[in-house]
């Protein structure tokens, strides 16, 4: 991926490697969150702000510190211990400083420390070898990649409430095939980047 | 205020603690763990150009600084005696660097055989350097003092039909090679006599 | 809770056997399960680090303070996870290859950091463990059934054996990202018909 | 290894410190039940409960949102402690019980056969249900389903049936229900709802000023549970026993039964379990939420000022009534007469409203006592302004301050202190042989039936339209003509006449006749040119109209400048349903913010007025509710024709025979006895919006 220009890197992120449905990283609140439209929009910027900042200061940490001092191993404890740290400060500094902003995205992140989509995201930029715009832009892209399937679904699932499902594949079963089917829609991209 | 202390502290010692513990267990497993790399990743390749070999070409191994850069050579026992080592070198092609391991036969200076061992080049056409047996073999025999140059440029590789610049990339991991061989040719005589004792 | 340590430890196996019952922790479920030896490789990882974590945060849970036990909670369990990272690496390094982003994302599945705060953090050492232990294995079951209906499916092999001999056309949907969304929601509705 | 050490030790103490300093600095004040659910939780942050991490779930379980089983992870002895936070305890929470607020179901017509999935979201998608009610219950039973506590089944008559018993008020039920039938609201909320124009209420609840859900408590009465109705009532109006005596009921004039038939006798009902209470000798208990710490002064005693004191209570503020009179009750204490309201009665009334805890201050008046600046260094957050109207309208004639001349609620009130006060003997009221009340409204009617009572010859009304316009209650009317005063209409005072000594002698006045409509609608009365006449009166009570006494502006510096009074006297009020004043903190209701009203009215406004007061000073907006239906119908529930309906007799309000009483102050309404009372009750027709019961089918 670090030979791909910027475009071809949202391109990538967004759909072919769309972090839901082809890396099967987030799940949990992919299938939490899903249930209303409204909270669905509310995770899915939420989930663009944190990941944006994670990618940034992992990136930081990793050529800064862990590189150089030979800690690579430690990549796992340390970038998951400074996104969570980075989460908890971020929420408390909005809830005092832009309560505004807070009620719209703040409630949504404690949920994200451990979205595995986050670090998985992070931990995907460090493996692709990025520099630290790439790094950014497909940060960028894996989020916004997560909230787009993230808010398809929560149409589908929407409507799904009024369908009469057969009852052993109501509510979570009827849910993943959905999302399945929602993933064989973006296997389409495939091969686009 | 002692609550916020106590919190500080508590979550720097089990971080530390951690640390330490982490360090620890690197440091004793970092042997093994580069073992397991080279025999999964390199392994395939080594064992196909040294075939016939009567060692674990990946467990008879060593080192030789060379400049800042550490490079692994893998002997290679035939008829009851080490002559023969290989090593990784680098081309710049299509899609990046492609790997390829080099088996040279110390005696004769001639190459015993080359494998590609990473590339990312477009399947079916710059990838045949590693799916196609053909083309590896050709390098059989060559000097590895001399530069390996394609038909193209007056040497003696044909290359691979629609993939030039792969197949130039191999020549040059291999003329790579050769420089890096001969550069270290008298440290490498040191170690195999070792071998040999 | 006059539960005995054998209950703790057999409610993991069906009553809450996580995957199912709880739709958690489903990265790993559909991400690594497209052989059965993945999904085993995987389920043993994370029981590991389910089991250590767990008598860890219990040997420790008079010490850790109420207010940052969760980052203490993610420092213990991702310790754990670097060493069956190294350990991997060490020893079965073609599985570690294969399970490759998953295993340091054990560090952020919720089962782990769940049973670290729901249980772990208020009982004793022992029943920690059982609970470790048997939430794990029914993890680890989990994703080998699912993992051995894929790879049976998906590449007409059982744990690497073919079933169905060459002539097998592999329904190549199951081992893809969609087919174990699919087959993960029609186990689940397999699961509700026997209730 | 040590430099593995160093940095995870470095960022340890980082994150620590930082995450330390963060939480002091970025110090946010929550409700600390937040933190208790949330130790409860899983705190894995997974997203399964469908909130966004375990703090938003437990906001969600504080704010009644979310069950306490909300939690995948945790077990049930979780959910337990977690339920023990938010209800079982009642000192530190209100419990939140749900019910439904629809109870016509399937009495409500359909509009067409439905055959689609069992759903009520479905259903509700195709033109908004099947039933011609637009707001009503599917019936489909989403919310049945939605229950994880069995505390819901659909009912005979297809609406959903709430188990108190089993239900924890976990709200699953309202988020499914797509008509918004089901409600989870604590005590609280319940007393702070007013009505809504997507209500579903019946005609009476709506007219009613004070919004009392009347088919409610006539059920119960229907069932024989009074104290139960005495409940419904106290939801809206701490005034029972008063109301069921002086109220004229305006609910009954939109009674839908009196469409076809008489109306039902609403208040009789209420008088019959109000005085039910009173005979069984002790108050029902009253629930009151736990205490806020928030102090709240109310400036009159009266029937708005009791209202507000008693629901400003209900809610867990401090509430300190502060009265100029020595007793309670203000207006109907002190203006409405012994024999329409005994004061035994009126005492047992407040006696209940000040034992739910609130302070009483009497003979204390404002602007003559204390002044506002007062009130607000003593702590108070906030005030509430109820001092009535006390102050007569004159009529500006000469000669109307002679001996012999009184003003209505001069008069009412000197008679009643007399009457009622050991230490006001000098008050004897004088009473003439010719007395002449002037005036159409309930006050001139209560002059001339105390006039009566104590002995007056001949007592006389003087009112410039007729006895249709008369403003008075028609039983009043009926009863003064009963009890023998002799009315003279079309006649407008122009001149009190005197003798040498200062006394009154006669009164002169211009004969009217009926001109066109007015902007009320009433006939105007137009002069007639050269008609003086003379009546001989030796006593003359003027009870033309009156308004709230606003002297204490004056004293008091900080309302003088900054309190807006309008043009009629009462204190400005922008918006009639908020009743904040032009100073932030002053609130007001009543007849100070309406002029003089029903006793009725001033009771809602005194319940609106605490809604204002309670978010005023708990930091919210106050704003009235969108589609606040205030004192307005919902149109579709007003028919002109009601089918199905049997004729039958209405119960009247048995009094006491004239003879007897217009010799003593003794009540001369009587109360309906149990018998009647369940035969009134099952003549309710048990009206919602749109559907009710048929006598026939």
């Amino acid at each position: 991926m670090s030979e791909l220009g910027y475009f071809s890197i949202i391109i990538s992120t967004i759909f072919v490697n769309n972090i839901l449905l082809a890396k099967f990283l987030g799940n949990c609140p992919f299938l939490g969150t899903s249930k209303k439209m409204e909270t669905a929009v509310g995770m899915a910027m939420a989930v663009v702000f944190v990941l944006v900042m994670a990618g940034a200061i992992t990136w930081v940490i990793y050529y800064l510190f862990l590189l150089p001092f030979d800690l690579v191993y430690l990549r796992t404890i340390a970038f998951i211990l400074v996104i969570a740290s980075l989460v908890q400060f971020v929420e408390l500094f909005l809830k005092k400083s832009i309560p505004a902003l807070y009620a719209g995205l703040g409630i949504f992140l404690p949920l994200i420390t451990t979205n595995c989509a986050v670090l998985g995201a992070c931990v995907i930029n460090i493996d692709e070898e990025l520099g630290f715009l790439k790094s950014l832009v497909a940060s960028f892209g894996f989020a916004v990649g997560f909230g787009v399937a993230l808010i398809l679904f929560a149409g589908v699932r929407e409507r799904i409430t009024l369908a009469r499902v057969p009852k052993p594949l109501q509510d979570t079963s009827i849910g993943l095939i959905t999302a399945g089917i929602i993933a064989l829609a973006f296997f389409s991209f495939k091969g686009m980047v | 205020m002692r609550e916020l202390i106590k919190m500080v502290v508590v979550l720097t010692v089990l971080a530390a603690f951690s640390g330490g513990l982490l360090a620890g267990l690197r440091n004793g497993t970092a042997a093994q763990i580069e073992k397991q790399q080279l025999e999964f990743v390199k392994g395939p390749a080594i064992k196909k150009i040294l075939e016939g070999a009567s060692n674990d070409p990946i467990a008879d191994r060593f080192k030789i600084l060379d400049g800042d850069v550490e490079r692994n050579f893998f002997v290679g026992k035939f008829d009851g005696k080490v002559d023969t080592v290989a090593f990784e070198s680098f081309g710049k092609g299509y899609g990046g660097d492609i790997g390829l391991m080099v088996a040279v036969k110390l005696d004769t200076d001639k190459i015993v055989g080359v494998e590609v061992t990473t590339h990312s080049e477009t399947p079916g056409l710059g990838a045949m350097a590693k799916d196609d047996p053909g083309f590896s073999a050709q390098f059989k025999g060559f000097s590895i003092t001399e530069p390996v140059k394609v038909t193209n440029d007056d040497g003696k590789v044909n290359a691979i039909s629609g993939a030039t610049i792969t197949s130039r990339a191999v020549c040059k991991a291999a003329t790579n090679a050769g420089n890096v061989y001969q550069k270290l040719k008298p440290q490498l005589s040191e170690k195999i006599k070792e071998f040999n004792k | 809770m006059a539960k005995t340590i054998t209950q703790e430890f057999t409610k993991g196996l069906w009553a809450e056997i996580a995957p199912f019952r709880l739709v958690l922790g489903l990265c790993p479920v559909l991400g690594v399960t497209t052989t059965m030896e993945n999904g085993i490789g995987m389920g043993i990882a994370t029981t590991f680090v389910l089991l250590c974590s767990n008598i860890l945060v219990s040997a420790l849970r008079n010490i850790i303070p109420q207010k940052v036990r969760i980052a203490c909670f993610i420092i213990i369990i991702a310790t754990f996870v670097i060493v069956v990272e190294l350990v991997m690496q060490a020893y079965a390094y073609p599985l570690f290859l294969k399970l490759g982003l998953f295993i340091p994302l054990i560090v952020v599945n919720c089962i782990v950091l769940g049973r670290a705060e729901a249980f772990a953090y208020k009982n004793g050492l022992l029943f920690s463990m059982a609970d470790g232990l048997g939430i794990g294995i029914g993890f680890t079951l989990s994703l080998a059934a699912l993992g051995g209906v894929r790879e049976v499916l998906g590449t007409g092999t059982f744990y690497g054996a073919s079933v169905f001999g060459p002539s097998f056309q592999p329904f190549e949907f199951m081992i893809q990202a969609p087919g174990a969304f699919v087959c993960l929601g029609l186990m689940l509705c397999i699961m509700n018909l026997f209730e | 290894m040590l430099t593995a050490l160093l940095f995870m030790l470095g960022l340890g103490a980082a994150c620590g410190i930082m995450l330390s300093v963060a939480s002091k600095v970025f110090y946010v004040y929550e409700d600390p039940r937040i933190a208790e659910v949330e130790a409860f939780t899983a705190a894995a942050n997974c997203g399964g409960c469908g909130y966004t991490g375990c703090s938003a779930a437990a906001v969600a379980v504080v704010a009644g949102e979310a069950p306490p089983s909300v939690c995948i992870l945790a077990d049930a002895e979780a959910a337990a402690n977690i339920a023990a936070i938010m209800g079982v305890d009642p000192g530190t929470a209100e419990p939140l019980l749900s019910y439904n607020t629809c109870t016509g179901g399937d009495r409500a017509a359909d509009k067409y056969y439905y055959m689609g999935i069992n759903s009520c979201q479905a259903l509700a998608t195709l033109y908004g249900g099947k039933h011609e009610c637009p707001v009503g219950c599917l019936g489909l039973g989403d919310c049945v389903r939605a229950c994880a506590f069995d505390a819901l089944k659909i009912g005979p008559h297809g609406y959903p049936v709430v188990d108190e018993m089993k239900c924890v008020g976990c709200g699953a039920c309202e988020r499914v229900c797509p008509k918004d039938i089901m409600e989870i609201k604590t005590m609280s909320q319940k007393l702070l709802h007013l009505n809504q124009y997507d209500d579903r209420i019946a005609p009476c609840q709506q007219t009613c000023p004070a919004e009392i859900d009347i088919p409610r408590y006539i059920y119960q009465i229907k069932n024989g549970d009074y104290e139960g109705a005495v409940n419904t009532i106290r939801e809206r109006n701490p005034l029972l026993l008063s109301c069921g005596r002086v109220c004229p009921h305006p609910c009954e004039d939109k009674c839908r039964r009196g469409i076809e038939d008489q109306a039902v006798s609403i208040n009789q009902l209420k008088r019959f379990v109000a005085d039910y209470e009173m005979n069984s000798g002790h108050h029902l208990p009253v629930s009151v939420a736990p205490s806020t710490g928030k102090k709240v002064a109310v400036i009159g005693g009266g029937p708005a000022g009791l209202s507000c004191a008693f629901f400003l209570r209900r809610l867990g503020h401090d509430v300190t009534i502060f009265d100029a009179m020595p007793k309670l009750g203000g207006m109907i204490r002190y203006g409405i007469p012994e024999y329409r309201l005994p004061k035994e009665v009126l005492a047992w009334e407040t006696d209940g409203i000040l034992n739910i805890g609130i302070e009483h201050k009497p003979n204390i008046m404002l602007g003559r006592d204390f002044d506002i600046g007062s009130l607000m260094a003593a702590g108070y957050d906030s005030v509430f302004l109820g001092i009535g109207a006390w102050k007569d309208y004159t009529l500006g004639v000469e000669g109307e301050n002679l001996g012999g001349c009184y003003t209505g609620i001069n008069f009412l009130t000197n008679f009643a202190l007399w009457q009622q006060e050991d230490g006001a003997k000098d008050r004897q009221p004088f009473v003439g042989n010719k007395c002449v009340v002037i005036g159409g409204g309930n006050t001139a009617i209560d002059c001339v039936r105390t006039l009566i009572r104590l002995g007056a010859e001949e007592v006389s009304i003087v009112y410039r339209r007729t006895r249709k316009e008369m403003p008075a209650n028609e039983v009043e009317i009926v009863a003064a003509e009963h009890e023998g005063v002799k009315f003279t209409f079309l006649a407008a005072p122009t001149r009190v006449i005197g003798d040498e000594e200062g006394n009154v002698t006669g009164l002169e006045y211009l004969k009217m006749e009926l001109g066109e409509p007015d902007a009320s609608g009433r006939r105007r009365p137009v002069p007639i040119e050269g008609s003086e006449t003379v009546m001989d009166i030796d006593m003359l009570i003027t009870a033309i109209g009156q308004g709230p006494d606003v002297f204490f502006k004056d004293e008091s510096k900080r309302l003088d400048q900054d309190l807006n009074i309008t043009r009629w006297n009462t204190i400005d009020s922008e918006d009639p349903v908020a009743l904040q004043s032009s100073i932030p903190y002053i609130f007001t209701g009543g007849d100070s913010a309406t002029g003089a009203a029903l006793v009725v009215s001033a009771i809602g406004a005194g319940r609106r007025a605490a809604r204002s007061i309670h978010l005023y000073i708990t930091g919210e907006e106050i704003t009235p509710p969108a589609k606040t239906l205030f004192t307005n119908n919902i149109p579709v529930s007003i028919f002109d024709s009601v089918p199905g309906i049997e004729k039958s007799e209405r119960t009247e309000m048995p009094e006491l025979p004239v003879e007897d009483r217009i010799k003593s102050f003794v009540e001369a309404d009587l109360v309906i006895s149990e018998e009647e009372a369940l035969y009134e009750s099952g003549r309710c027709l048990q009206c919602c919006l749109t559907c009710y019961n048929k006598d026939v089918a």
